[in-house]
């Protein structure tokens, strides 16, 4: 696994998709990593870095998916070229790729991991689900996936007899897990720094809690 | 001037790259029994720093000197501060005899934990305690809500202390916009950025009553930041809240703060030390117009 | 829900048009002797707050009571909080005893004055002595330093207090660039939006502990902030820095506040009073994955 | 005395000048007051406004001359056109401008309120004294002034026989009032409110601790 670095990027686009805000950053020395491992994104003016899955690794560059949900996810979003963030990652355990029958299931910002995830499986069929029409705009990032709108869920359009590697809200992943209890189910967690320092990020795993920015993001859920 | 770690603000094992860039690694606090800590959510972030409520997940002494020290000491070539808290004075000072190993540098004894009374009286019989067992160097840390700093820090070096830590975290809550407390146990430590005037202040207040070392701490982030509080009469400064959004801030500050001395015209750290206090001792301007 | 200043953050005869703005006036701390107050600097900003060392200049009570009470109540339609302060249990006392005019709508005893221990017994024992000799609404204001805030409380309930203010400043300090203090004291009182979380934990604490009214404060600058001391028990709220950087705060804060109550889909700040204790109390959400 | 208001203002220009930077802003219906007077001027991201003397007072306009030494006058010094800020004044007393024979002496910075005070006064004699050419280039905003750079002093070049009205540093002021015991003289003072609320910018007034901006800035120095 590559060691994780952490550089101070520039920032090359900062694109809406949807709902949603693709924020592209010179790549450096970065390495792009595993698909489901993070990266700590500085977040101007907020003391404490922000989580993100790498969404894609064109050439040169580092593409973050993100939803403005709150202060840090905002003033990433309010990046513009040439503005400079520090960046940390590869962080984490990402989704193990040796699966045969591949099926991605996404939901809402859950997508964030699966387009560079879908390129390393050689785009395999994915089922993504969204909350409306706007935020399903998002379902551009990858193409050919099967889209269904709430009130329809995921699991609802799920095919079986597949291996799941999934990431999206909570209860999204409870519920894939209970039809497909084999997943790879990529999670989340408040964390403050992605690398084992605070312990803030502990959620029960074989019920003990443990830190998920070490043991996951991605665990699989039996 | 030594750059050490807060306690409970990095995990050697986990990245010891970054615990080996300090010149010693304090270990999170240690209590008698294993605690697996707070319930989810531990952490937030506030506006000008943030809070934590972690509840001292640690897996107890024993399992900490049989498994995680000889791992610590595998893993690092710095020396190696032991923090250690408890509910009485019996159970620091048991700690502290458990850990009469030649791998310990130096104990930290964590005086603010939840449910120890931070009365001076309290704090100094911990203290008194723990020297009557120990030949280690002792550190006694203490919460900013000290009411009467100078009176703390006497009868804290009255007991024994070998040196100070200043200071730890506020307690502080915030909400999300629901209006709960982001935090499941409501109130957390509140620590980083918002706290440097008190940090500056509690170190002030300290070695105005003692010349004892002091490890200086609290929203720590640039070597301006550590030059303040070592002109505040700090011997040793610790990064907490600043590890977690830079990890390489150890050398960075280092660098930094090697600038700001030169730029003073100054040698090293040892020429700033303390200036603040003459400086007030010295300097009443009577304004006449 | 009672709108006021912070005390020592507004002086009515200069500005009455603000303090007319508020449900009511709180004066600066009124002492028994006249105070001239600390040799300047008395004031500095820090980057999320700010410090102030003014050493509670007044004119002393007897000339407060004389000469500044009436002009007051000529100047101002609101009713009149004295704020007082001392040395003593014995002055406090005495000062509210000068106190007992029709003018005076309610006493805040300022327990964080220089030199006044707050160990609860301390800031009991000033609220009784108050209590045997006033009839008058008695507030105790409290300093967040408090080591243990709802013992504190509950003895300053017990000893007869109609309410409590909460919180009064950190201790802080702030160098300038040839690393001196920019007070002249060395060390002031923090203030300002750095302490918003400390004030809500203290309030949460407070609110835990007794169902006294509480005047909020620490760091209020809008309406959100208001509200969110409001959801952690307080039934009132104070302005301090805020009014510095802006006189028309109150109007504001309290147009603010309401549009944030409605967008909640409450009727009044009482549907939200204390909404946070509720939470923490039933929310133990255990992550299983 | 006109009443202060506070009022939200945007930028109109940010000009340097020589080592100072004039800021313009909208008036709105702020009224510019007396010279010597001063407003509170909002510096973005900074907890507390900062005093500024009205410097110039162009048609629809307020222009504040301001020297970048900290964090608050930087950040002012750093608007942009078009951006917005809360201006509060005017605020204090300013100059008493029945005077029979003016005689304008500046410090520095001090040179602030003068170009609006020689317009009240019609352009009286001047002295201004600079630490450095670049510094002088602010002289420019007092046409026909009499310019002395360090190691010459104000009070080396100041003519007798005049009533003076002066802005500087504190020791420059000492050394105006030992030759000219009338003068009235602009002080300083660090503020946080700038309207009598928070007794931080006392200074020592007949013998007693008054605040400067109630009594000031403007004093009489005998
Ligand atoms: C490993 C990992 C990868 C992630 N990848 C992405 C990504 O690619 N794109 C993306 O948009 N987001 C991602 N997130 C989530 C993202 O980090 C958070 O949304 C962000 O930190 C919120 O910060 P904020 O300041 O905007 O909002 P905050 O004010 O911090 O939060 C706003 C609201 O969201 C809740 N919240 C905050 N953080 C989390 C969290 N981690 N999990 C659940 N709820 C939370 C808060 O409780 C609050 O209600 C990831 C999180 C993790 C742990
Ligand atoms: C009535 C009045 C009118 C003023 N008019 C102008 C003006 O027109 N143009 C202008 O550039 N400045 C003026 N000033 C001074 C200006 O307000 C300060 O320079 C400014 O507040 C400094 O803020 P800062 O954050 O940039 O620096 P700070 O970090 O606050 O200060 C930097 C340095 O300056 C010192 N300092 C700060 N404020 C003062 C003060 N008021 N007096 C003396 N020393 C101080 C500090 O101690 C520090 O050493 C005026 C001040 C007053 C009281
Ligand atoms: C997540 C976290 C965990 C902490 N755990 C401990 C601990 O176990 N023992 C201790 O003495 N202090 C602990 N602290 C307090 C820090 O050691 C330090 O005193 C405080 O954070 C102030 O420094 P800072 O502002 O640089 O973070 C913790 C702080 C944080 C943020
Ligand atoms: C300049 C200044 C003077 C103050 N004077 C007093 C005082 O005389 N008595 C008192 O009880 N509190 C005094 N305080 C504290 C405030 O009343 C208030 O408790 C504190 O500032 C926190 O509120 P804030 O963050 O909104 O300012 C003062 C605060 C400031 C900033
Ligand atoms: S985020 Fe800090 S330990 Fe996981
Ligand atoms: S600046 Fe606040 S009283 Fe003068």
């Amino acid at each position: 696994m590559s060691r994780p670095r952490r550089e101070r990027r520039s920032v090359v686009a900062v694109e809406a998709i949807g709902a949603y805000v693709l924020v592209r950053v010179t790549r450096g020395s970065l390495d792009p990593g595993i698909p489901g491992q993070f990266f700590m994104l500085e977040a101007p003016g907020r003391v404490l870095p922000r989580p993100m899955s790498l969404c894609l690794a064109p050439r040169g560059e580092l593409a973050f998916l993100l939803d403005p949900i709150g202060p840090g996810t905002r003033a990433l979003a309010a990046l513009e070229p040439n503005d400079r963030l520090h960046v940390f990652g590869p962080l984490g355990n990402g989704f193990r790729l040796d699966v045969e029958r591949p099926l991605l299931v996404g939901g809402g910002i859950g997508i964030a991991p699966l387009p560079y995830l879908a390129e390393a499986l050689e785009q395999p069929p994915a089922v993504l689900g969204f909350r409306s029409e706007h935020h399903a705009e998002a379902a551009a990032l990858l193409p050919g996936a099967d889209v269904v709108i709430d009130p329809v869920l995921v699991t609802d359009a799920m095919p079986g007899g597949r291996d799941v590697l999934a990431c999206g809200p909570e209860p999204m992943l409870e519920a894939v897990r209970a039809i497909a209890p084999d997943a790879q189910l990529a999670w989340e967690a408040p964390m403050a720094c992605g690398y084992g320092a605070c312990y803030g990020c502990v959620v029960e795993i074989d019920g003990e809690l443990k830190r998920l920015c070490v043991e996951g993001p991605v665990l699989c859920s039996s | 001037m030594q750059l050490l770690n807060a306690s409970g603000c990095l995990d050697a094992l986990t990245a010891p790259d970054v615990a080996s860039s300090l010149d010693a690694f304090v270990t999170k606090t240690v209590t008698p029994e294993p605690r697996e800590g707070n319930t989810p959510v531990r952490i937030a972030e506030t506006d000008f720093g943030m809070l934590n409520a972690i509840g001292l997940a640690n897996p107890g002494r024993d399992v900490f000197v049989r498994d995680v020290l000889p791992r610590l000491c595998d893993a690092l070539d710095v020396p190696i501060w032991v923090s250690v808290g408890g509910f009485t004075a019996r159970e620091y000072a048991e700690t502290c005899e458990q850990l009469a190993r030649d791998e310990v540098a130096c104990v930290e004894l964590n005086l603010s934990c939840p449910n120890v009374d931070e009365a001076p009286e309290s704090a100094a019989e911990i203290v008194r305690a723990c020297r009557d067992v120990t030949a280690k160097p002792l550190y006694a840390k203490v919460s900013p809500h000290s009411w009467d700093m100078g009176e703390t820090v006497r009868a804290i070096e009255a007991a024994g202390a070998d040196g100070l830590s200043l200071v730890n975290t506020l307690r502080g809550t915030t909400l999300d916009a629901r209006l709960r407390p982001t935090l499941s146990r409501g109130t957390g430590g509140y620590s980083g950025p918002a706290l440097r005037p008190v940090a500056l202040a509690a170190v002030l207040a300290a070695r105005r009553a003692t010349s004892l070392p002091i490890v200086g701490m609290g929203g720590v982030e640039t070597g301006r930041h550590a030059l303040e509080l070592i002109a505040c009469g700090a011997t040793h400064i610790a990064l907490g809240t600043v590890l977690f959004a830079d990890p390489d801030a150890p050398t960075r500050v280092r660098t930094e703060l090697a600038a700001e001395i030169k730029s003073l015209g100054s040698g090293s750290a040892e020429d700033v030390f303390g200036v603040a206090l003459d400086a007030v001792a010295s300097e009443v301007n009577s304004a006449t117009r």
